[in-house]
């Protein structure tokens, strides 16, 4: 199978999608001419010109509700925000009109439209240019929320939120671009709400999604070296969750740790964690742990900054908690 | 204006559908007075010529509408069934909206009426998103996006602007100036008084009309729709209009003088069309009168429709969520 | 004691708050001439004239960033939306800088700021007029969140967030406006972060804060009438968050349930319900229950809306699975 | 533009800060190659006589500055230590915002520099608010606010000059026209090509200004300051510049000709001021080296008060966070 990077793997779903139905365009600032801000769209505007990849002025919410009245009317489109960062001044079309349209007129309108660009930390940003702003969308009925973090899921995932009919806000990350993987070569989706058991285990569950994915296997390695099999559950797309995987996995080892680089309060892993907590009460060994971002915004000094975030060492301490002993010692 | 340049079938048409509009609120507001009706309840009595005039300039078969909350003037003109907006008003199964949208945001997708929205300014770029798909699939449609004065300082008023010229989208803003935001003169809050000025910062042609004169809104509106359908050019217009009842059912007005209100009323937009009409022998008093009679009855029967539909079942709270 | 009106217990605070401080000022749309959309300034205008009691064009994410600039600068903002629906549209000036200026300036400025007005469904309004969005705001490092449910609570609270240095957002509700409640003549401030119990019970504690209050009070006396003593917390105080209130209750009753009126997924009421959860484990006789909106938009029907919310029923429901039981007839 | 109606030690001060920004942005170029600072990095090169030749006519004792992202520039010519501003860059706890915020988020009350901000656009309404604390306060200061030519079509620019304008808030919008917002070319975006006719939307007076002149840059913005702090009149000023540099450290600029740029480079602030005052008898060659020589030498000194400089305590992730 060909290796590719994520980035690739995004690039060739919008590609494969555009190519397949005429009504899908993208639109977002430096999409078309500079091939896009971190180079996703490389390519598109050659092959599909500009009236289907489409350069906005820096104008978040025009632009943004300029696609959900597109979407609205029947075109399909794709529009990238440069940073999630900068979803926040779109927040009113995203959260009153594509999350409400169809709704208030009583089912006579849908919003095929996808919402998608890197979200959460990368690198010596500081605090408005690193922000992991899943818990906020994820909040909002009427969305779909999407986080793959491996090329193959990102790709399939993708042409899936394409295709489906709702608002589907579909997180990336400026780090993961470059993260490689295999894709094969034929055509394939992957459908919403099925999370994927990336490491069968049986002692604890980490539930991760989106980037962390990596730190958690890393964590899984070190723990299998001492004699701790961990399983651990990519959800993959938050709304709709996938809770029987969740459960499923719980159930079997109990004791569980969410690993999601959000900020802690009123958060995807809180979340979850409270759903485990509710619905796996009778098998939980240990109380359901979550590492997440520290409580703070993101400072700009590089060890700062990664100290902020979720990071192996924090995964292994909370394994310990919820397995209530020292497990060996981690090099 | 000339009444001479216009089929007269045409012109009663557009008194009608001021009368209809008239007559609808007035039930409404009485309804609402016997809480059959709740909730914000933004009536468009004064403002009927605005409505009427514009879509008048229309083609609905492919042409498209977008307002704001004060919607049930534009429902009506698109061809909204006063029934199922009248049932919407009252939240009931049959109404527009299936119950679930009200009296803010009225759809009916079928005569191409796409809402209906409560967040002043937020349909602006909507709009234009509808305009987008029209320029995109080369159809020959036209999109009047409707919004008050209160929502010219927006910002998306402005990001959008832009974008509709700079992209060539076949859209008319029209700003419907009916003096006050809520119990804001927009004297108080604009540091211009022409907003038709802020078409330069775009260079989208840009003009204030007369929005209680039905015939001249239509006129200025057919030319906007001509330039938007022939040469994807974006025009603004802003309707000096008024509004005679308050903000919504709930505000008693009281930041405006009697006298101003009376004065307006002079200008009634109906009365002055219809005066129009029976001064160039088009109309008797009698006829009018037969008229409003049709108008009275379509509402009365839209209320009576209302009142005996059924309400949502519970379980309806779950459905028209997601496609 | 004197019995006023929240409306009016809202209006007192920001009047002694001016009449105390000169740099208080209040801004908003409809605040001054009209004397508030919903009241709560009536008569500011008179009494302290339009440099300090100002109306605002309808631009959301305009007046909020003068608002935050001049707190930075050395004012004391109390900035009012007529209703945290439109927030939405603030929501980039309150996270990207009331929320992070101080950070990113290593401490060099402070925001004291508050963000008020009416949160929550009202009646008849639909599914853009009638959300309940603090678990946007508590999701936020960098912002105080503060949701009084009664006079007395919303005086003094307001009162401490006008205080506070920090960006504080407070929500008040169109419905409770009119709740009447004792408030004493003489001055008095309420510490943020203090949760307030509201009824001492022993067999469920009932956690709730803002307008649910009353439906939680009302579903007490309904238990007690059954022989079942609820504990009632009001957390008044969702940023800072009381955990020590909290944890406290439960280690002794052993059972709870959240009432909030938010949307359920990444919300306050399920993030407490984990935390719960993890720092009570052991005390834990029955999963977490929470009842919050149902996870749709609000549809304008009032039968509908009504259900889509918290009810009386709803919360007895939960209290009998948090205790295993029926729990006697209701009537 | 004539030289004799100033003060020598004026020019000479306007050259030796446009050189100062320049060579403390290739020392920062030149660490950053080095990685020793990271993340965004946007140089002003080739926009110098823009914040120097504005701040100029500040009083900075009761007058302040804010802008966007691209901000060093702006912070050395209001006083910010170069040691405080490339600590800053390096992340240590001895930069101006304690290394929290980085190269965006520069600030310095004490000079009232209030930000660097990353968001486009975000500070303008900011901007105002620092202004309305003046009126308020009955302050004689003016609030100088820098965005870029992408910031001119987000709304809340348009927001904010209607509010500046009917509350008279003393501040000068200064737009900073380099022609491109990373790779588009301004008139991709815009419908119009002279940003200025947008202050007529507000009635705010709006120019447009050659800014790769210093002195050209001191007069008009002396002239706006002056009607800001006399009469709480908001204007806006459109400076035509240009930058020699990527948008970001991480961008080729592969959208602009080589030509283009070397066109502009002819135009430098710096060489033409320099020319100016050689040509006027007011500068040697021999002298501007020794200027030169002075800049250098404090960047040199400032790169190695950052490299000695501490990183600051984990523990500090949780400070500065609530007042
Ligand atoms: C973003 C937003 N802010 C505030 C409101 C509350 N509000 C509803 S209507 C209105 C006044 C709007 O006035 P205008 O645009 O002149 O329209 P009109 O009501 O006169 O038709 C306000 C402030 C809202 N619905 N949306
Ligand atoms: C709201 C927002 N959208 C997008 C970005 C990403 N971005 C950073 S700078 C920039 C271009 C801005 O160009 P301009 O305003 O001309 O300023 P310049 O960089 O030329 O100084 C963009 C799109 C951002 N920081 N904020
Ligand atoms: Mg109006
Ligand atoms: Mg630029």
């Amino acid at each position: 199978m060909p290796v590719i990077t994520y980035r690739e793997a995004i690039r060739q779903a919008i590609d494969e999608e555009m190519a397949r139905d005429e009504r899908v365009f993208l639109m977002g600032e430096e999409v078309a001419r500079y091939n896009g801000a971190y180079k996703v769209s490389q390519g598109l505007l050659d092959k599909y010109g500009p009236r289907r990849v489409i350069d906005t002025p820096i104008t978040e919410a025009g632009f943004t509700g300029i696609g959900i009245g597109a979407a609205m009317a029947g075109l399909r489109p794709v529009v990238e925000w440069m940073t999630f960062n900068f979803s926040l001044l779109a927040l009113d079309q995203v959260i009153n009109n594509a999350a409400k349209l169809r709704h208030m007129s009583g089912g006579q309108v849908s919003i095929p439209i996808v919402f998608r660009g890197p979200n959460g930390p990368a690198e010596y940003l500081s605090s408005q240019h690193s922000q992991a702003l899943q818990s906020l969308f994820a909040h909002i009925p009427g969305l779909l929320v999407v986080a793959p973090a491996t090329p193959y899921d990102a790709k399939g995932l993708l042409k899936t939120a394409i295709r489906n009919d709702n608002p589907v806000v579909f997180l990336e990350s400026e780090l993961m671009y470059s993260w490689q993987g295999e894709v094969p070569e034929r055509e394939y989706t992957i459908p919403l709400g099925k999370a994927d058991i990336k490491r069968q285990g049986r002692d604890v569950t980490l539930i991760t999604y989106s980037k962390p994915l990596k730190l958690v296997q890393e964590a899984a390695q070190r723990l299998a070296e001492t004699g701790v099999e961990a399983e651990i559950i990519d959800l993959r797309s938050i709304r709709p969750l996938d809770e029987e995987a969740v459960y499923s996995s719980v159930k079997k080892t109990n004791r569980c740790v969410i690993v999601d680089e959000t900020w802690p309060f009123a958060s995807v892993a809180s979340h979850v964690g409270w759903l485990i907590s509710c619905n796996c009460f009778d098998y939980l060994d240990a109380p359901v742990e979550i590492v997440t971002s520290e409580d703070v915004p993101m400072p700009y000094n590089h060890r700062l900054e990664l100290e902020v975030q979720p990071t192996v060492e924090k995964i292994l301490r909370a394994v310990e908690r919820a397995m209530y002993k020292p497990i060996g010692t981690f090099q | 204006m000339d009444l001479k340049n216009h089929d007269t079938g045409f012109l009663l048409k557009l008194l009608e559908q001021m009368l209809l509009i008239r007559r609808f609120e007035e039930k409404a507001a009485q309804m609402y007075g016997l809480r059959k009706i709740g909730g914000f309840c933004h009536l468009y009595i004064g403002q009927e010529a605005v409505a009427v005039g514009s879509i008048a300039a229309l083609d609905l078969g492919k042409d498209y509408v977008l307002t704001g909350y004060r919607d049930h003037g534009h429902a009506l003109v698109c061809g909204m069934s006063p029934n199922a907006a009248m049932a919407e008003l009252f939240g009931k199964a049959t109404g527009c909206s299936k119950g679930k949208g009200g009296s803010m945001h009225l759809f009916d997708t079928e005569h191409h009426m796409y809402g209906g929205n409560g967040i002043v300014g937020g349909h602006i770029p909507i709009a234009a998103g509808v305009a987008f798909k029209i320029k995109y699939n080369a159809e020959a449609g036209v999109v009047l996006c409707y919004f008050g004065d209160g929502a010219i300082h927006q910002g998306v008023f402005h990001e959008t602007l832009n974008m509709a010229r700079i992209w060539n989208l076949p859209i008319v803003f029209i700003c419907e100036n009916n003096q006050y935001g809520m119990g804001t003169d927009f004297r108080r809050v604009s540091s211009v008084l022409d907003f038709s000025v802020m078409g330069g910062s775009y260079e989208v042609p840009a003009k204030q009309v007369d929005g209680m004169k039905v015939l001249e809104v239509y006129e200025e509106t057919a030319k906007a729709v001509k330039l938007a359908r022939e040469e994807g050019m974006p025009s603004f217009l802003e309707m000096k209009t008024y509004r005679y009842r308050g903000h919504s059912m709930s505000d008693p007005a009281r930041y405006r003088t009697k006298e101003e209100l009376d004065e307006n009323r002079r200008l009634d937009p109906i009365l002055m069309h219809k005066q129009d009409l029976i001064a160039a022998g088009l109309l008797t008093e009698d006829e009018y009168k037969a008229m409003d009679k049709r108008c009275i009855a379509i509402c009365d029967e839209a209320v009576r429709y209302a009142e005996e539909s059924p309400e949502p079942p519970l379980e309806a709270m779950y459905e028209d969520i997601l496609a």
